[in-house]
């Protein structure tokens, strides 16, 4: 009967949501082009500081961010900031799992994986390494970038925990590896406060849109999110085969 | 170098950091709070650009004179916490550095989105905190109502930012103006909703009881003080100068916050442990504060916050201490626990008593606010709750003391005997502090107009333009 | 406040003694008749009192005697304050309330040193007095209440010159008639005559607070006993009988209220105390209140006739 | 549509914490809505037949119809969050079930806070 | 002399015994009595600056003859109780706190009565709450000081909402001046009224809110209760008189309807005042304890003030401000007695005391005097403000509030009888046998408070002279005094004479019994008892349930106390439900919670 009762009442709920919703947006039609007002445009055009109308691929010489990629551009260089927040939320959740579930230093006994996975594993694994490695150093070309590369790393070591049953991943060395990034991401943010005024700020040359040393310290950045990611979800997944310590 | 993005980014360096040397956290810790202090109190009111892009694109640090206020009490409070409770920190040294970022991020950022960031990391931050509690079960609901919350926060943000096309606050809020109420009810209510779970309103205050009546020494005044402080502050910022409420949406926003007020003191009232008291009256307080902010009275509700936030600090210290020396905080085993410990038991009523309004204490300056506020606002029926709660308050707050000073059956005359027997409730440093902080609350309350001064230093704040109590404009024809 | 007053007070205080001690054993032969039987001499009361003068008695410590003292003391100076027909002996002293209040002085004297006999008995006879008084008084105060705002004077003999000039007609008892109605049944409790006087019940509580005196205690209780029935009896006399023109009208009236009084507690039961208390509360109070209402409100009876 | 389709995502994410006693399901459920809302984020951003935000040497302009990159950023962060959220309670999940042995919420509730 | 240099000065003393008693408790309680005395004297210097306006941070004073006057009497009650402290110091848990609180809350009454703006007069009304509620914690029982605090804080909050509403209406906060802008809206007169009042009604004790009174007085510390009684109850006369003088009630209510000439709201007030008389008369005579029965005591006698300052005219006025100086130190006095008698036998039942006339003497005389003051007969003080009043209540043609004031002095003749038999006369226990007679200290402030108590009864000219210069500033009709009579419109009342007289008839009757045969001595157990022979004290002394018959009569009416309680009840179920609704282990239940304020929201939004 209680669930009867439920059913109903979220029924009548979602009703309710969704002429709520219907007030403050449109739910069928999707408006052709960005309106003026939008913040996008600038971003579109890279014109927050300089006014410039139109950027050409390959072709338009240091504009604000020379990222190809715009969501990259706005991730690392507009709204960088957001990222560093976001970097910490991801250190301080690798850091609580590790608290809670990790402080033991004995895994939990692994059965023997079968023989496909075990051969498959040893291929794949610097495939994934490579893969990922080169999507976080593409930022700002293609799609992608610090974040996906980092999981793709932390799915590789995933694939050798999976396969080889006595494989321990170095703990320490990932925690180094993880401050280490996290700092240099706020070095080069001071620097850029020292040396441009604002925090954050892309001292560098950004170069032409498109060719790969272009967009000033976005690939660096990028680099340092994705080792830091891909260790903080590898310390993520190894903490959770820990063994349970009964403290 | 008064920047006030270092408030944020230096936690922030020194937690990587420690990761990477490993040892000697607290004293990372330690060096990080003190920082933060004193970087504080250099910071002057302005605007400061992050990345070099102006606000509407970029994201800005707003520092008005409120959130300087703000920043200033916040970090002083987690100075003295981490300091008073150095000893249980242990391996949440990160955490804490972490949680002090999010905190500064929180007072500090212009932009909708950045807060929901930094909300994020404190609230994660206060997950992982109130786990060292070992109740799993009061930590997973509170993880899941506020992971809730914060959907909700997002997808009013988002609704906001499809109406008014960016997320900086001042862009936001010069443009929202021009929607219909319809359009704006849906954000509105999403970011109340998400907003009132770290405030501790009502409906969705179920988490508190759980996580805060087994909060150790550090962890307590930690959540009552500093992250409700912080929650109430971005509360006022976002309730106050950004989001234009219709006047139905206010009444009904006042009905909820009164309710919270009104069954916060309730449920006071009727508790028997210490924690669950306090706990109960901060969720009151909260509500107060609320509907002072929804009515547009700013100044008094900074006043009532800092009388708040400051004698939750000494009380749950204290309460912490009850828990660990004598096991429980229920207050009848308790009797007379301050025989032993006077000075502590000192700095405990003085707290107590600034909650419940006694004159010469800040919390009546608050009260007094309060009155002639809502006088000014021509509100008849508030004031009467509030002067009613208070009498609530007045009773389970000295019902409290009465138990934990006179040991003794009724009907026989208090003797030491009677008291629990002798322990040392707090270290010798930490009753200093806490009777230095008590002395604080005394000073700020009979010097009304170097408070008034130091709060506001001339400018209304938010833009609150009823009076407050000063002393030169109540004199009359000398 | 010359010397002559103190003079003109004792005389009243002698005058008082032995018109009240001649009255009392005139109603000793009167009570005997009602009893089918003649009685003693008239002078029969002052032979008691002097015998018991002259006997030696015990004493229980010097509270005991300091009370029998001051009560006779405080009866004695609220005798002189009385207005006997016009004569005072301090002239405009007669306050109702100083008469009352003064009053109070020897009933606190007597229950004192009763109370320090240490006799059980003397205390609950004590307890019942200011039981008593308690019962009588209240309705009693209205009525006087009403009187003093009514005449918007509260000297006694002021009242009673005004009821002069109208003959019976003038009489408070008469313009006020629920008014005497409660003053005459509030006498009876003041007297401690029969139908109250379960406080100096000889069988009950063997005569309540006088039950340790004798000798010369005794012969004061008497005394007391006798000043205090005239200061009572004119009392009430002066405010609502319309007190006498001349001394000898005032001390006829006099003997009439008060042999009256006699005769109608001679076939009087007797109340238990809380009964005394209920019934003072009933009728006699609620008579008061209306007498009052109606005088404050109406104005009646204040000068009705001209 | 796609609108419709995950706001009712968030409500289906919203009936199922409603409803379960075991955790697992609750951060499931949890995750659900997470997923819902970052649909709907990035359903707002949509422009009818927009290109995606990156220049590439086809697309080499940047006055092409690009859709809105802003909310695809936010929905990045967005979908970290969920991670972090995610591992943290299956976390917690873990130490309540070796504690108190079991996954059910209402089970603890009975000892109450002992 | 500046009367800020008096606050100084004493606060500085008050801190200075604070720190002796800590280091020795009985040096410091003798400090207590030096800073009181310290502080009449200095009050007493105090009498020619009157008008003098003083300030400090932030409050503002005035010295008015009205606040002198008040505060002499509160002075005078803590200086002679002080002498009490040094014998109680063993006995309490927090000594040296004791003597600071004491200290600190003679400065709020001081502070109190010469307020000149509505904050100083609050800041310094709660200090004096708090801390005596503190020191009532020291006594017996922690539930009177919660209920103390509970009613003084429903009082407090209320009259603070009055001020601040005034203030908002008048735009100043000054005493005197704010309250004339209520003269154009009689509601908000009216509210303000009653809500002003109210502070001053909880402390007086009048019915609704006399409940602490018997449970504060009753078991506070013995040495604490003379104050409580004596002084503290006056606060709220002072608020009753500012109610009548400068709220100008009268002025105030002229428009609406009358009761037998007094406007309808001050009518009601009195009306309170006369049923707290009464309830306090039957209670008193039912108790058992001393101290609760004098406590009722101040109930009755608090009604009697109130009545006598609310008529606001040349006559009660001037009855009510006097009862107010002969109450406070006659029930200070026999405060100071049964402490004394509980000092020396431990306890202040009367059914397990007796006879302690034989081993206490100066005790018994003294508690005589007091009674004789207390219950208002003649050659004490108590007479004149009774006779004043009921001259007053006559003048106005009020019957039943004369009513009431009649049964309450009737009724005070039955209850101040009842410890002077049950403690002082009767028979002697032999566990008592060893009992001294009170030590010189406590006998100081007897002395000095029966000598009082003889002054203002038989010239009563001294405090009537201050009482007229308080009428004439307050702007009524002065009491007029022609040499040692008080001349009044239906009556002449010449103490000294009716002193004189009795002494006169007391003389006549001593002469009779000297005259007469030495009498015997016999001890109290050879007394009358027909027959049955008791040999053991204690059977033969009645003490227990004296009234007995009279107790019977006055079943216990509905005690108002448990209405505190029923209330307090109701909230605590709210606050469970509250509790039980909202905060549960399951976060099911708050999702549901935001999705019911999500449709309420929608709902009130939409429509």
């Amino acid at each position: 009967m209680k669930k009867v009762f439920i059913g109903i009442f979220i029924i009548a709920f979602t009703l309710m949501f969704l002429i709520a919703m219907s007030n403050s947006i449109s739910l069928f039609t999707y408006n052709e082009s960005l309106p003026e007002t939008n913040v996008s445009n600038d971003y579109i055009h890279k014109s927050v500081t300089k006014d410039s109308e139109e950027i050409i691929f390959n072709e338009t010489k240091d504009a604000e961010t020379g990222s190809a990629n715009i969501v990259t551009s706005i991730v690392v260089n507009y709204r960088s900031f957001d990222t560093l927040g976001e970097v910490t939320v991801l250190f301080l959740s690798a850091m609580g799992v590790m608290l809670l579930i990790g402080s033991s230093d004995l895994f939990m006994k692994r059965k023997k994986s079968g023989f496909i996975l075990r051969t498959a594993a040893k291929i794949l694994f610097p495939v994934l390494l490579v893969v990922g490695t080169y999507i976080f150093t593409h930022g700002h070309l293609g799609s992608g970038g610090g974040f996906p590369g980092g999981t793709m790393i932390a799915s590789s070591f995933l694939l050798l925990y999976l396969a080889d049953e006595k494989f321990v991943a170095k703990i320490e060395q990932f925690k180094t590896l993880l401050g280490s990034a996290g700092t240099l991401y706020i070095l080069i943010g001071l620097t850029g406060l020292l040396v441009g005024g604002y925090f954050l700020q892309n001292f560098l040359p950004t170069g032409t849109v498109g060719n790969l040393l272009s967009s000033g310290i976005i690939p660096v950045v990028y680099i340092s999110i994705g080792l830091k990611v891909g260790s903080e979800v590898t310390l993520i997944i190894s903490s959770f085969l820990k063994e349970e310590v009964t403290s | 170098m008064n920047n006030p993005v270092l408030l944020i980014i230096i936690p922030l360096l020194l937690a990587f950091v420690s990761v990477i040397i490993k040892k000697a956290g607290k004293w990372i810790l330690l060096l990080g709070v003190l920082i933060n202090t004193v970087l504080a109190f250099f910071i002057t009111t302005g605007e400061t650009i992050i990345g070099g892009f102006l606000p509407p694109a970029g994201i800005n640090l707003v520092v008005t004179q409120f959130t300087l206020v703000g920043v200033i009490l916040i970090n002083s409070l987690m100075l003295l916490t981490i300091i008073m409770s150095i000893d249980l920190v242990g391996k949440y040294s990160v955490i804490l550095l972490t949680a002090l970022a999010g905190i500064n991020g929180m007072l500090l950022t212009g932009d909708l989105f950045n807060l929901f960031i930094f909300m994020e990391i404190t609230v994660i931050a206060a997950y992982i905190l109130s786990a060292q509690a070992k109740k799993y079960h009061h930590t997973i609901t509170y993880l899941i109502i506020g992971s809730v919350g914060s959907t909700f926060y997002l997808l009013g943000i988002i609704l906001l930012y499809h109406l008014t096309g960016s997320l900086n606050m001042a862009d936001v809020a010069a443009k929202l103006p021009l929607l219909t109420t319809k359009e704006l009810l849906v954000p509105i209510l999403l970011i109340f909703i998400g907003i009132g779970v770290e405030v501790k309103l009502l409906p969705v205050s179920g988490w508190v009881k759980g996580v805060y009546a087994h909060a150790n020494r550090l962890i307590a005044p930690l959540f009552a003080s500093i992250i409700a402080g912080t929650a109430l502050f971005v509360f006022g910022k976002l309730f106050v100068s950004v989001l234009p409420l219709s006047d139905t949406l206010t009444m009904l926003i006042l009905v909820m916050s009164v309710m919270t007020f009104v069954f916060g003191e309730f449920a006071a009232f009727k508790q028997k442990q210490v924690k669950e008291i306090l706990l109960f009256s901060s969720i009151g307080q909260a509500g107060l504060i609320t509907a002072l902010f929804i009515s547009g009275l700013v100044y008094a509700a900074v006043i009532l916050i800092i009388s708040n936030v400051v004698s939750k600090l000494i009380m749950f210290t204290i309460a912490g201490a009850f828990t660990e020396k004598y096991q429980t905080d229920n207050y009848h085993s308790l009797s007379g626990v301050f025989v032993h410990n006077k000075i502590t038991g000192i700095a405990f009523t003085i707290a107590a008593l600034s909650m419940t309004g006694i004159p010469l204490l800040i919390g009546f300056y608050a009260k007094l606010n309060i009155l002639i506020g809502f006088f000014h606002a021509g509100n008849y029926v508030l004031p009467v709750i509030v002067l009613l709660m208070t009498i609530v308050e007045g009773a389970y707050i000295i019902k409290l003391l009465l138990a934990l000073w006179a040991p003794g059956k009724e009907g026989q005359v208090s003797l030491e005997s009677f008291a629990v027997e002798k322990k040392q409730l707090l270290s010798v440093k930490n009753t200093a502090i806490c009777l230095i902080v008590a002395l604080v609350l005394i000073v700020g309350g009979t010097l009304i107009d170097t408070t008034s001064k130091i709060v506001t230093n001339g400018q209304p704040l938010l833009g609150d333009e009823s009076p407050y109590f000063i002393i030169s404009q109540s004199k009359g024809g000398e | 406040m010359t010397v002559m007053n103190f003079v003109y007070g004792f005389i009243i205080l002698l005058a008082a003694f032995i018109f009240q001690t001649t009255i009392t054993g005139f109603n000793r032969k009167v009570t005997a008749r009602i009893q089918k039987r003649y009685g003693p001499r008239w002078y029969q009361q002052f032979l008691d009192i002097f015998k018991a003068l002259r006997k030696s008695s015990i004493t229980h410590g010097w509270i005991f005697d300091f009370g029998v003292i001051m009560a006779l003391g405080g009866i004695m100076a609220t005798v002189i304050f009385i207005p006997v027909a016009g004569f005072e002996a301090f002239p405009n002293m007669d306050n109702v309330y100083i008469i009352s209040y003064l009053l109070a002085i020897g009933m606190l004297g007597m229950a004192m040193s009763a109370a320090g006999s240490g006799n059980p008995w003397a205390s609950i006879g004590v307890s019942r007095a200011l039981t008593n008084m308690l019962a009588y008084d209240i309705p009693l105060m209205i009525v006087i209440f009403t009187l003093i705002f009514a005449f918007d004077t509260a000297s006694v003999s002021e009242i009673a010159a005004m009821q002069q000039g109208m003959g019976i007609l003038g009489w408070n008892a008469i313009r006020m008639p629920l008014g005497g109605i409660v003053a005459f049944i509030a006498l009876f409790g003041m007297l401690g005559k029969k139908p109250f006087d379960s406080f100096i019940a000889p069988a009950e509580i063997a005569s309540g607070p006088m039950v340790e005196y004798g000798g010369k205690h005794l012969g004061f209780m008497f005394i007391l006993h006798e000043l205090m029935t005239f200061i009572e009896v004119s009392l009430i006399l002066n405010l609502f009988f319309g007190g006498g023109s001349s001394i000898l009208v005032y001390a006829i009236k006099y003997a009439i209220l008060y042999t009256l009084v006699n005769i109608i507690s001679q076939v009087m039961p007797r109340y238990k105390i809380d009964q005394a208390v209920k019934f003072f509360y009933r009728v006699p109070l609620v008579f008061a209140i209306i007498q009052g209402l109606v005088v404050i409100f109406l104005g009646w009876g204040v000068s009705v006739w001209f | 549509m796609i609108r419709l389709a995950s706001l009712l995502l968030l409500l289906i994410g919203l009936y199922g914490v409603l409803t379960t006693k075991n955790v697992i399901k609750m951060i499931i459920s949890i995750n659900i809505m997470e997923l819902g809302v970052n649909i709907f984020i990035i359903s707002v951003g949509f422009i009818t037949n927009g290109v995606a935000p990156n220049l590439t040497e086809h697309i080499d302009s940047s006055l092409s119809n690009f859709v809105d990159p802003l909310p695809q950023a936010l929905v990045l962060t967005s979908i970290v969050i969920g991670l972090g959220i995610t591992s943290l309670g299956l976390a917690f999940a873990r130490k309540m079930n070796k504690k108190y042995g079991t996954y059910d919420l209402t089970m603890i509730g009975g000892m109450k806070d002992e | 002399m500046t009367f800020i240099t008096v606050l100084i000065t004493l606060l500085a003393l008050s801190v200075v015994t604070y720190l002796v008693s800590l280091i020795n408790n009985k040096l410091g309680a003798y400090f207590t009595i030096v800073t009181s005395l310290v502080t009449l004297l200095l009050l007493f210097l105090l009498k020619n600056s009157i008008g003098q306006l003083a300030s400090i941070s932030l409050f503002t004073f005035k010295l008015t003859t009205v606040g002198w006057y008040f505060s002499m009497v509160m002075v005078v009650v803590y200086f002679t109780s002080a002498f009490l402290n040094p014998f109680w110091m063993k006995k309490m848990i927090y000594p040296a706190a004791y003597n600071l609180f004491y200290l600190v809350s003679l400065i709020g009454t001081i502070g109190m009565f010469f307020a000149r703006d509505f904050i100083t007069l609050f800041i310094f009304w709660e200090t004096v709450v708090w801390t005596s509620t503190f020191i009532i914690q020291m006594g017996k029982s922690r539930k009177s000081s919660y209920v103390y605090y509970v009613v003084s804080a429903i009082g407090s909050m209320v009259t603070l909402f009055a001020m601040m509403l005034v203030y908002q209406v008048s735009g100043t906060l000054e005493i005197s001046v704010a309250f004339n802008a209520l003269t154009g809206q009689p509601v908000l007169a009216l509210i303000v009224f009653f809500t002003f009042l109210l502070a001053g009604l909880s402390k007086i004790g009048i019915f609704p809110f006399h409940v602490w009174l018997p449970m504060a007085h009753g078991s506070a510390p013995h040495t604490f209760s003379p104050v409580l009684s004596g002084g503290l109850v006056k606060m709220g006369a002072f608020i009753a008189y500012i109610s009548v003088s400068a709220f100008a009630a009268y002025e105030a209510f002229s428009s609406s309807f009358t009761i037998m000439g007094i406007p309808a709201p001050i009518y009601i007030i009195m009306v309170l005042g006369a049923i707290s008389i009464v309830v306090g008369t039957v209670m008193a005579i039912r108790q058992d304890d001393a101290k609760k029965l004098l406590a009722y005591s101040s109930v009755a006698n608090g009604g009697y003030i109130l009545i006598g300052i609310l008529l606001f005219d040349q006559l009660a006025f001037a009855g009510g401000m006097l009862h107010l100086v002969s109450h406070a130190i006659a029930s200070a006095t026999a405060f100071i007695t049964i402490a004394i008698v509980a000092h020396r036998t431990g306890t202040t039942k009367m059914s397990k005391l007796g006879g302690m006339i034989h081993k206490m003497p100066i005790t018994y005389t003294v508690y005589l005097i007091a009674i004789i003051s207390m219950a208002g007969i003649p050659p004490m003080g108590g007479f004149v403000s009774k006779w004043l009043i009921l001259q007053g209540l006559a003048d106005h043609g009020l019957l039943f509030i004369a009513a009431a004031a009649f049964f309450g002095s009737i009724g005070s003749f039955m209850y101040v009888f009842r410890p002077l038999s049950a403690v002082f006369l009767g028979q002697l226990a032999p566990k008592h046998e060893n009992v001294k007679e009170a030590s010189i200290m406590m006998q100081i402030p007897m002395y000095l408070l029966t000598i009082a108590t003889l002054l203002i009864g038989v010239f009563p000219k001294i405090i009537l002279k201050v009482i007229a210069g308080i009428q004439a500033e307050a702007g009524i009709q002065e009491i007029v005094m022609v040499g040692n009579t008080i001349v009044v419109a239906n009556g002449v009342l010449d103490t000294f004479r009716v002193f004189v007289v009795f002494g006169y008839g007391f003389l006549i009757a001593l002469v009779i019994f000297i005259l007469r045969r030495k009498s015997r001595r016999v001890t109290l157990m050879d007394t009358y008892t027909s027959a049955e022979f008791v040999h053991t004290p204690e059977l033969l002394h009645y003490s227990s349930n004296f009234y007995a018959p009279f107790e019977r009569l006055t079943k216990k009416p509905y005690p108002v106390l448990n209405l505190y309680e029923k209330v307090s009840i109701k909230i605590k179920e709210i606050g469970h439900m509250a509790e039980s609704l909202f905060s549960s282990p399951k976060p099911a239940v708050t999702i549901f919670w935001i999705i019911i304020v999500f449709a309420i929201f929608f709902l009130g939004g939409v429509l």
